[in-house]
């Protein structure tokens, strides 16, 4: 077992049931390795997560306060623990049909609030765990088990929703950019803010089966590299690239919603008592 | 002994400060008081009912089913509601044109609108008026009325008083 | 089990009432003593979504939690409305919401999440009638059913109480807190348009900090966070943020919370959230009667269609009939020991459909003996009320009369 | 350029040696990323299955390991460990 998992995760826990070649632990392990070089502690960061691939195989790793919620609402959770529990760091780690499709509207207003958690919105292109079906997010024309014919649905970038929706901070990178994933989530974490950081995944069972073709765990992460890079080992382009990197950072730039609301408090109680007074 | 009052007309009259005064003054004076109101969907305009039930006992029953005093503000409320009604019925000439002519003894007309148009040159203050004029007919304590009212409403006190002491001295409430 | 009383109102109120005599009187409508009950009982967090007729309570709530160091947070929809209460539970502070029956419905979603992870709070919903968004100012009780199985999988209790008066709503909703405290789970309070817009003359006591019958938050700091297999109350709530490591989902947990695939430890769970509240029945109930001891036929009811109801029972009396009353406080768990009796029943719901009497059917030994009065949309008056006394004290039989709903199959 | 290195190249004298490679084979799935993305033959997979039924990865080389992480990084499931002697 490596050390950061020793220092911050169950031990009972994991190996997660994740299959083999998941991205999500590779994720999980670059999270880990952000809080450790910002010095946090377990008690510091309570840990959020979805339902689905994402919610059910990092729900109850991290060693400090999980919760699970059910499916797409991490974000409405979280967003009345940070009221009683402001000083926390929150991780929210939900996919792609937690933050893309089915809990969209919590996404789209708490980054209206600046709610300050981070949400790191891992994807894998589809709904792996209830078999392989499309997402919001699956690339147009790719075949799964629920677009037999090819993706006809547009899909859309739920980094231009929340940028939109006025998140302080919103990245992207995949599951290749280890160093770059471990610096965003680092600047994300320190963004008393909402912070988006969209990290694309491969799914070997599912995904990688019917829209690649394969259910080879190297072949599926190369695919991932590829889209990432804009360009094939042989050299030819790919049919699309992901751009990555930092998308949008006003980091601190806008008070945090749990502020807003104490800072409000304040000045009520002052105001009352100024009324009291003869 | 249970008081059943029953006043209805269009939204934005004041039927419902009316009924707040009304049950504000019982509870000061140590009574019992519910206030059913019912209304329309619109903010202004549509129906408006407030269902006052006054009591020194626990009010069970909130439901006027047999008014002692009705007042009536619009036709449409007048026409409804008057068969639940077995006491008075103040009602205000100017809208409500049409009333049945088998009780004379009961209905006391309330011009109410005009007189608040003429004195005040303007009709918000009807439902004061009307209230003044409830009040001398149902013989309910007028101090504590007017105490009531001015812990209910917040600005105009002067005009709202003249008004209720205009309705309390008209005439035609004098029974 | 509940022995029942011989007449009056069992609830725990009738003593704090006493203890409480400095305070004001006040004209309010029921929304606004359920916000100060709220308040009262130490609730610090509103998260909702307005819907007629119980969007007073967020507008209140909205004014009175920054005056006393509150959160009132407007969501976006109800399902995030309850998942914030819940939320804001979890982390140590007391949370309400309040909805009407097309957002309790999107609730349930939350509410499943607070039965398993035994997180306490408060749901008011004021019903108004149906089906779905129906008349939004007109009393209805369709969601007896719906508050007791408040969300899907099955597996578990629900506690539900119904005020019948606006007084009524402010004492309840402090018990309503304690209760949702001591077991662990939401309760939901059921109360209905005509409660929630109705003024009435409310007692509001001087000082909330002397309130000695009010339960403070109390927070479960230790391994393991749920006694599963267990049934036993008063153990106090986890709670996030304090680095003990809680883990709270919505699978079947272990008792350290862990998600868990085995059948052992889904019954475990089960056995847990449906007898935490079933051995505790009898400190749950809260109901009123009179006239039981002579009565032949006894009038049902519950919120503020008791209120009609009880005056129908009175003017039965009057004319002769030996008729009772009982008004159920506390609808889930259900009061079977109240309708083992033998007499014949007059059920008076807002609905057409029959719910409640549904319930007393069950619980009544004889299934012919209990008699449907179906309302839609408004109060039985109480001529209709005593005039089906009359008929089912006479013939067994309901009379026709208009706009009563007499048929449940 | 591809992501994972078909042919593995013997690691320059001077850098290797210096690095404790560990690996938790009985958390190991075998996705086999590791021995991919490894630049020099430090890992191999074991002929004798795990007790999740995988046929995990162990570390056959550590001498010739340059303390590059690329498998610490890319381990999706927390199994290694690598850390200067």
């Amino acid at each position: 077992m490596n050390k950061l998992a020793a220092k911050y995760l169950r031990p009972s826990q994991i190996p997660t049931k994740a299959c083999h070649g998941c991205g999500i632990g590779m994720i999980e392990n670059w999270l880990l390795q952000a809080i450790d070089e910002l010095g946090l502690k377990q008690e510091d960061v309570i840990f959020g997560t979805g339902i689905g691939c994402v919610g059910r195989q990092t729900f109850a790793t991290w060693g400090g306060d999980n919760f699970g919620a059910t499916h797409g609402r991490a974000l409405a959770v979280a967003t009345g623990l940070k009221l009683a529990q402001p000083d926390k760091k929150y991780l929210i780690v939900v996919g792609d049909g937690d933050a893309a499709s089915i809990g969209t509207s919590h996404l789209i207003h708490a980054a209206r609030r600046n709610l300050g958690v981070t949400v790191i919105c891992e994807d894998n292109m589809g709904y792996e765990s209830t078999g392989g079906q499309f997402s919001p997010t699956t690339p147009a024309g790719y075949v799964t088990n629920s677009s037999p014919y090819g993706m006809v649905e547009p899909g859309f970038d739920p980094c231009d929703v929340v940028k939109a929706a006025g998140a302080t901070f919103v990245a992207e990178t995949t599951a290749t950019q280890w160093h770059q994933t471990v610096k965003i989530v680092k600047k994300a974490l320190q963004n008393d803010g909402f912070s988006f950081v969209h990290v694309r995944f491969p799914c070997n069972e599912n995904f990688g089966a019917y829209a690649l073709g394969t259910r080879d765990t190297l072949k599926n992460l190369e695919w991932i590299y590829e889209h990432t890079q804009g360009r094939k080992a042989d050299g030819s382009e790919t049919d699309f690239t992901w751009e990555t990197g930092i998308k949008h950072d006003a980091s601190n730039s806008r008070p945090e919603f749990s502020r807003l609301l104490r800072d409000m408090n304040a000045r009520v109680k002052a105001d009352m008592e100024a009324k009291r007074r003869p | 002994m249970r008081t059943e009052i029953l006043i209805s007309g269009f939204g934005g009259q004041g039927v419902i400060r009316m009924g707040q005064i009304l049950g504000l003054c019982a509870i000061n004076q140590g009574h019992r008081v519910t206030m059913l109101k019912s209304h329309g969907t619109e903010t202004r305009g549509g129906y408006v009912r407030a269902q006052i039930v006054i009591s020194p006992e626990y009010v069970d029953s909130p439901v006027v089913e047999h008014a002692d005093v009705f007042v009536a503000f619009s036709q449409p409320a007048y026409t409804k509601f008057y068969d639940l009604c077995g006491g008075k019925v103040l009602y205000d000439p100017e809208l409500v044109e049409k009333v049945r002519d088998d009780a004379p003894d009961r209905h006391v007309p309330v011009a109410a609108t005009q007189l608040s148009k003429e004195t005040f040159s303007n009709q918000l203050f009807a439902n004061m008026i009307m209230l003044g004029a409830l009040t001398r007919v149902a013989a309910l304590d007028y101090e504590a009325m007017r105490k009531a009212m001015l812990a209910v409403i917040p600005r105009f006190h002067d005009q709202n008083l003249a008004a209720l002491d205009l309705g309390h001295t008209l005439p035609a409430a004098r029974v | 089990m509940i022995t029942v009383k011989a007449g009056g109102l069992v609830a725990p109120w009738i003593e704090w009432e006493k203890r409480c005599t400095d305070g004001r009187r006040l004209l309010e409508a029921g929304t606004y003593a359920l916000t100060e009950g709220a308040i009262a009982a130490g609730c610090r967090v509103f998260a909702g979504y307005p819907i007629t007729p119980a969007t007073d309570i967020a507008e209140y709530m909205s004014k009175r939690l920054p005056q006393v160091g509150g959160y009132y947070v407007q969501c976006e929809d109800e399902l995030a409305g309850m998942h914030a209460c819940a939320g804001a539970s979890l982390g140590g502070l007391k949370a309400m919401t309040a909805t009407s029956g097309p957002g309790y419905t999107l609730m349930h979603d939350a509410y499943g999440w607070s039965i398993t992870n035994e997180i306490p709070l408060v749901v008011v919903d004021a019903m108004r009638v149906g089906p779905i968004s129906g008349i939004t100012g007109a009393p209805g009780q369709g969601e007896f059913y719906i508050a007791r199985y408040a969300s899907h999988g099955g597996n578990f209790e629900t506690i539900v109480v119904s005020p019948s008066s606006v007084q009524e709503a402010f004492w309840l909703t402090i018990d309503a807190f304690n209760l949702s405290e001591r077991f662990r789970t939401p309760v939901t309070i059921l109360t209905d348009q005509v409660i929630s817009d109705m003024w009435e003359d409310l007692f509001i006591p001087a000082d909330y900090d002397g309130l000695d019958f009010v339960r403070p938050r109390k927070h479960n700091l230790m391994m393991p966070f749920y006694p599963v297999g267990d049934a036993s109350i008063d153990v106090p709530p986890n709670v996030i943020g304090h680095g003990t490591g809680v883990c709270v989902s919505a699978y079947t947990h272990t008792e350290e919370g862990y998600d868990i695939e085995e059948m052992e430890a889904q019954w475990a769970q089960t056995y847990r959230l449906v007898n935490k509240i079933r051995h505790h029945k009898d400190e749950l109930a809260r109901y009123e009667t009179f006239g039981l001891d002579d009565a032949e036929v006894v009038a049902v009811a519950y919120g503020a269609n008791a209120r009609t109801v009880k005056t129908g029972v009175l003017e039965a009396r009057r004319r002769g009939v030996k008729a009772g009353f009982v008004r159920l406080v506390t609808l889930w768990p259900f009061l079977d020991e109240l309708f083992e009796r033998d007499c014949r029943f007059v059920v008076c719901e807002l609905n057409y459909d029959g719910q409640l009497v549904r319930e007393v059917q069950r619980a009544a030994p004889h299934k012919k003996d209990v008699h449907f009065m179906g309302k839609s949309a408004e109060l039985h008056t109480v001529s209709e009320v005593a005039a089906g006394l009359d008929g089912v004290a006479r013939s067994n039989r309901l009379p026709e009369l208009p706009y009563i709903w007499t048929e449940v199959r | 350029m591809a992501l994972f290195k078909t042919e593995k190249k013997p690691p320059r004298a001077g850098i290797a040696g210096k690095w404790d490679v560990v690996i938790g084979e009985d958390m190991c799935k075998a996705c086999g990323f590791c021995l991919n993305v490894c630049p020099v033959p430090v890992f191999e997979y074991r002929t004798v299955p795990n007790k999740l039924g995988w046929f995990p990865m162990y570390v056959k080389h550590e001498e010739h390991c340059i303390g590059c992480m690329l498998c610490y990084q890319i381990c999706p499931d927390f199994c290694i460990d690598v850390a200067a002697k």
